[in-house]
């Protein structure tokens, strides 16, 4: 089960729950099975960046998500 | 709106005859030398259609003239060509300093010391200088030259003492003695490129013992003018020029301006800036005097 | 408005075009002779990226009238190299990497040429100085100046 | 992972291929565009801060001769939410009122409507026939006061996001954000030493010497052409597209050389408005803005006003800290708060922190990116605080940071744990650093500072061809701000083993290569560089099949070394090596022209970190600073063409000095900005710079083949604070606010 933390502008979406575990493959079964979880989250959650493992990724989608992976889904990043 | 027009004439009396008719029509004039205010004022705060009158063909305004006792510099000499005159830099090193200081490169190579001072910015670099060095301008009408102190031309913010229908043609200066030093300084936030916050001139003469025996001190951006402060020069006259008598020069300096606050600087700052400057500029001038 | 008639000489080449009396130069060279080199960054003298040289003093074509070029030798970017290539100074800033964005690189390597006809072998504060007119927002001038110091030194042995 | 192997091209500087048209004037910027028939635009813009717009009339402007086209709010779309869409940065409603005004006027010099005419001088004197109809209401200028419960509103309808219960009335919050971990009373608690600091910087410009330009011609079809300086051609074609509600395709952008944007050439301006002028005019429309437009309506930096506390052990461990960011949006929500608030303390390994960030409207221009967006401000805060809590400890400014530097595996204050990092090997590399050895020369002070950017990596696409002769065309979608084509053209040469003389790069418009995001986010070496390496291994793999073709054997018997085919050992030894040239000669017989390419969202962008000191002087009796000597330290991951490394190092060293000594927006009670020019926007000049000296770190990026980190954001966030921590060295005065210049130093030396 991977460890998926959120920050707090993004607790709106899912009443106030910080850190979740979630079984996922990858990024799509992650969105859906949080989408399960609180409806209506999908939307924003796929436009914020999410890190995993270290990794921080603007668009993720196939990435793969391992057993004891560690997600933190962050504010999208831009540069100048 | 009318339009603009350009007119370059060829003497003094074409141009002072230019002048008379152009006003006598009311026709909105501006005379320009090196045209680096003009053109930036038509540009930004002035955009009024007028008639430009370049004086930089005239043989009068561009005549450099190192004689016995006086020097005659044309209103319309380019600060670069100024500063590449060596007997010049050598006589009167404070007012090259000021000219150098105009602007970069590319601007002294237009600005001129006339242009400065017809433009009469409380600011302007070399207003100081030129009212520290004495200067007297050579002024042409249609009824011909007449001469005004420096310190008297500008009379406030923007304005001079030319009437419609003069040009200035140049200054002229009183050599510097055996042991006459002058200096001007200026403080600006960066190293180039800034309108002056505060410009002290200081022009003295010294005796053999080094005693002060004669002295000028103009401030500028200070006050609307730049302006003569004989308090000044009185601290330093009779004096070694050594510190004490600098810290009172240039208190009086604080004494004589009233500046303002604005993007460039604060009343407080400028008040208190204008005797640094002053001391410092004094004790070049000394030095310089003294060698 | 009636527009002035001037002849002058751009690069060597005589050139006349028509102004209208408050035209500057700049206008005239980027929007009538297409000499787009002459780049314009302020219009008020504050950048330099508009130096040319006017009877070879260096000067900002934006605050000189186009009425003005009258008789005059105006030296543009367009103008420094030559039939047998570059000349060294704009060879030396590519080699420095002396430019990034390119944007005031024409008014520097004008600027550069007159300051080395004056100065053969200037100091770092000489250059730092004749170049104050020079913004650059890109290099943060270190590469700038070590490509005229090189520059200096190359015309120097060439002289 | 990039093995440290050495390499043959990348680590080189040869001259950029695009170098020679930028010496002598050919190259094409922004405004060195001229069509026949063309018109020249103007825009007329708001006289007031803050009004309500009741009629604007372009009718008698229309009718002026030599007029052909005049427009305003209401020639625009409605405009409707959503995402802008490239690195425009929020809504599109937003971006569009922010191209013309609608319903008001939100800071003077906002637009309101637009001319164009045969010439510039008629198109100005057609701006005074547009009658304007303004309801004037109160501005509201001052950050702290916008803050307030009951400041006059710049919108009404702004309800403040992310807050626990959603808001019920309007305010100039647009939006907060908090970052926490572990418990920091308990963390305070426990500290030996507690420091605090408040910090306020005012509003910034970018300051790129070339202004926004751009001509667009639109031809019967409806198709426009637009040619434009900007950072991004493909973001600004997207978000025109939002803006005029046009279909994509009948956009067509190409980027003209750009003449500097550091993040303020990713938004559009002119672009829509040169549409729209030149579609009613069925004319090209050139619009150039003045360097006081540049100044009063395009995208500065946003002020700040920063609180810090830092709590720590007597070994300088820390174990609290908490920041409190406000951030001036400028006319729309946008502010970089959530970068500043992910930066503050992101070198930094903590256990317990709280981080509070603000997106505060204000009656001033809309902020847009400068830089790492955001990280410049928090820093300044941060490092000031750091360095008074060294003093407090009597500790080396940099021992302070080593003992708390994050390094691989720290839990990062923005959330994940770090993959490889370099800002140890900065700080232990300046701690040894010659001039770090050097004694502070007499009256100055030194001052130390971290910086730190995430580094971006988002889509980019590329093409290699070849030749007939095997020489290499790559075609790439970033437009070339500080030699990028350069660094595209030594990865090529790396990877095709071909030498870099040999290789051209096109910077395509939006017809003719593969969609980009912007030349921003420090992103372009990474991620179009990555993209242009992937391309030429396609490149490498179609020669080794032609090669197999050639003699006959199967493609996995076949080699790439050096830029040639090879059999593998153990295959028919006398086969002679094809290289290149060889493989395109007999390329119609093999299967006709070789074309490799790659699209791609690159990921693992490496974050750069940078420890930057410098020796700075005061002149006591008049408050003036002068910077005596700069040491800037980065880690790149892999620097390709080392000289363009320095100069981002060198360039955002000065940019940052410029912004502690002497920069600053100065508006007066009605919200005009007083200094909108170079005279009194005071930009450091080539007299006010020593030399800045720079040392490359290398750790490299395990995400790219070439172990690349981006390097062009880093530089600006630690310059501010070492100018602060340099001037209380000197003087033993802190003074915590931006720009330190004279009146302020001078004022605080007295008041100490």
């Amino acid at each position: 089960m991977a460890r998926v933390v959120f920050p707090d502008h993004l607790l709106s979406v899912t009443g106030g729950v910080r850190e979740v575990e979630v079984a996922a493959a990858n990024v799509r079964d992650l969105l859906l099975a949080l989408e399960a979880q609180f409806p209506g989250s999908e939307e924003t959650l796929a436009k914020s960046a999410i890190a995993i493992d270290g990794q921080i990724h603007q668009d993720a989608y196939l990435e793969p998500i391992g057993s004891n992976s560690e997600i933190f889904f962050m504010l999208r990043l831009e540069g100048g | 709106m009318g339009s603009f027009a350009y007119v370059a004439p060829k003497t003094v009396r074409e141009t002072t005859e230019k002048l008379a008719e152009l006003s006598g029509a009311g026709t909105p004039t501006q005379i320009m030398a090196g045209g680096t205010d003009v053109l930036v004022q038509l540009r930004t705060v002035n955009r009024a259609a007028r008639t430009l009158v370049d004086i930089k063909g005239l043989a009068e305004t561009n005549r450099l003239d190192i004689g016995a006792d006086e020097t005659y510099i044309g209103a319309a000499i380019p600060s670069a060509v100024l500063n590449e005159n060596n007997d010049l830099k050598t006589l009167f090193p404070g007012l090259t300093e000021a000219a150098d200081l105009i602007g970069s490169t590319q601007i002294q190579g237009r600005a001129s010391i006339g242009g400065n001072l017809c433009n009469s910015s409380p600011a302007g670099d070399s207003i100081p200088a030129l009212i520290a060095n004495g200067a007297v301008c050579v002024i042409a009408g249609p009824g011909g030259e007449r001469e005004l102190a420096v310190e008297d031309f500008v009379t406030g913010v923007g304005q001079n003492a030319l009437a419609a229908d003069e040009l200035l043609l140049g200054l002229k200066l009183p050599n510097p003695g055996p042991r006459t030093g002058d200096a001007y300084l200026r403080f600006i936030p960066r190293t180039e490129m800034d309108i002056a916050v505060a410009g002290c001139g200081v022009r003295l003469d010294l005796d053999e013992a080094g005693v002060c025996t004669s002295a000028r001190v103009g401030i500028g951006a200070v006050a609307p003018t730049a302006l003569l402060v004989p308090a000044a020069a009185e601290a330093l006259i009779g004096t070694k020029v050594d510190d004490a008598a600098l810290a009172a020069a240039g208190a009086a300096c604080s004494e004589a301006a009233s500046p303002i606050t604005d993007k460039r600087g604060t009343v407080e700052y400028r008040t208190k800036v204008i005797s640094v400057l002053c001391r410092r500029a004094g004790a070049i001038a000394r030095d310089r005097a003294a060698k | 408005m009636s527009k002035l008639h001037v002849t002058t000489s751009i690069n060597g080449d005589p050139v006349e075009f028509l102004t209208a009396p408050e035209q500057t130069l700049v206008d005239v060279l980027r929007e009538q002779l297409d000499l787009t080199g002459t780049k314009e960054g302020c219009s008020t003298g504050d950048c330099g990226a508009c130096s040319v040289l006017v009877d070879g003093r260096l000067v900002c074509a934006c605050l000189v009238l186009a009425a003005e070029a009258e008789g005059a030798e105006i030296t543009t970017i367009e103008g420094i190299a030559t039939a047998d290539g570059l000349h060294p100074i704009q060879e030396k800033f590519l080699e420095h990497a002396a430019l990034q964005c390119g944007i005031c690189t024409p008014g520097y390597i004008v600027a550069t040429k007159a300051l080395l006809e004056k100065h053969p072998e200037p100091d770092e504060e000489t250059i730092r100085y004749w170049l104050a007119g020079n913004l650059c927002r890109c290099t943060g001038y270190d590469k700038i100046v070590r490509a005229v110091q090189d520059a200096a030194t190359t015309l120097a042995h060439e002289a | 992972m990039a093995e440290a192997k050495d390499f043959k091209f990348i680590g080189s500087r040869p001259v950029r291929p695009d170098g020679v048209d930028k010496v002598t004037g050919r190259a094409q910027f922004g405004a060195d565009l001229n069509l026949p028939n063309m018109l020249y635009g103007r825009v007329l813009r708001s006289p007031h801060a803050h009004a309500r717009i009741k009629r604007v009339d372009v009718s008698a402007a229309l009718a002026m001769p030599g007029v052909y086209a005049a427009i305003s709010g209401a020639d625009f779309p409605g405009a409707k939410h959503g995402d802008i869409g490239g690195e425009g940065g929020g809504d599109v409603a937003d971006v569009a009122k922010n191209v013309m005004a609608r319903d008001k006027v939100l800071y003077h010099g906002h637009a309101v409507a637009a001319v164009a005419a045969t010439s510039a001088s008629l198109a100005e004197a057609a701006l005074e026939a547009i009658e304007v109809e303004y309801d004037v209401l109160t501005p509201v200028l001052d950050l702290d006061a916008a803050m307030a419960a009951d400041a006059p509103l710049v919108n009404e309808n702004c309800f403040t996001k992310n807050l626990p219960e959603p808001a019920e009335k309007p305010s100039n919050i647009a939006a907060v954000m908090n970052l926490a971990r572990g418990d920091v009373d308990e963390g305070f608690e426990q500290a030996d030493v507690i420091v605090e600091g408040e910090y306020r910087i005012p509003m910034v410009h970018q300051g790129y010497i070339e202004p926004h330009a751009c001509t667009a011609t639109v031809n019967e079809a409806g198709q426009a052409t637009v040619w434009t300086c900007t950072q991004g051609h493909f973001s600004l074609r997207s978000q025109t597209a939002s803006v005029l509600d046009m279909g994509i395709a009948d956009l067509k952008f190409i980027a003209s050389e750009i003449g500097g944007g550091f993040g303020g050439k990713t938004v559009i301006y002119l672009e829509p408005l040169a549409v729209l002028l030149s579609k009613q005019s069925q004319r090209p429309v050139k619009m150039v803005m003045s360097r006081e437009e540049v100044f009063r309506a395009s995208g500065p930096a946003a002020g700040t006003h920063c609180r810090i506390r830092l709590g720590a052990k007597k070994d300088g461990t820390i174990t609290a800290a908490t920041a409190w960011l406000a951030y001036e949006a400028g006319a729309f929500e946008g502010a970089p708060m959530g970068p500043g608030a992910m930066c503050v303390f992101a070198p930094y390994d903590l256990e317990n922190f709280r981080i509070e960030g603000f997106d505060v409207l204000v009656n001033k221009p809309k902020v847009a990116a400068y830089r790492a967006p955001g990280a410049p401000q928090a820093a300044h805060a941060m490092e000031s605080a750091l360095d008074e809590l060294a003093r407090e400890l009597s500790m080396d400014p940099i021992d302070l940071r080593l003992v708390n530097a994050a390094q691989e595996g720290t839990q990062a204050a923005y959330g994940p744990k770090f993959p490889a990092i370099g800002l140890k090997e900065c700080l232990e590399a300046a701690k040894v650093h010659p001039n770090y050895a050097k004694p502070v020369p007499e009256g100055a002070g030194r001052g130390v500072a971290v910086g730190f950017w995430f580094n971006a990596g988002m889509e980019s696409s590329a093409e290699v061809h070849l030749n007939e002769d095997g020489t290499v065309q790559i075609i790439e979608g970033n437009p070339d701000i500080g030699g990028s084509r350069a660094s595209m053209a030594l990865m090529a040469a790396e990877t095709l083993g071909v030498p870099y003389e040999n290789i051209r790069v096109l910077v395509g418009d939006t017809e003719a290569s593969g969609f980009s995001a912007v030349t921003g986010g420090s992103r372009t070496t990474f991620a179009t560089g990555m993209a242009v390496i992937q391309a030429c291994e396609d490149v490498i793999a179609q020669c080794k099949a032609r090669a197999a073709a050639t003699w006959g054997v199967d493609e996995d018997q076949v080699a790439w070394e050096d830029g040639q085919a090879v059999p593998v050992p153990g295959v028919n030894a006398e086969l002679k090596p094809l290289s290149l040239a060889d493989i395109m000669k007999n390329a119609a017989r093999t299967g006709g022209p070789i074309l490799g390419r790659a699209s791609l969202n690159a990921r693992g962008a490496g974050a750069g970190f940078s420890v930057n000191f410098g020796d700075l002087k005061v002149d006591d009796e008049t408050g003036k600073v002068d910077v005596l000597s700069y040491t800037a330290v980065q880690d790149a991951g892999k620097a390709i063409h080392p000289a363009y490394v320095e100069g981002q190092m060198q360039g955002g060293a000065v940019q940052g000095l410029g912004w502690a000594l002497n920069e600053e927006y100065v508006f007066d009670a009605d919200g005009v900005l007083e200094n909108p020019g170079f005279l009194d926007y005071r930009i450091p000049v080539a007299s006010d710079m020593p030399m800045i000296d720079t040392q490359i770190i290398e750790v490299p990026n395990p995400s790219h083949p070439y172990g690349v980190r981006g390097v062009g954001e880093t530089p600006l966030c630690a310059p501010l604070a070492v100018a602060a921590n340099a001037v209380r060295d000197a003087t033993g005065v802190r003074v915590t606010d931006l720009p330190l210049s004279p009146p302020k130093v001078l004022a605080a030396l007295e008041g100490a």
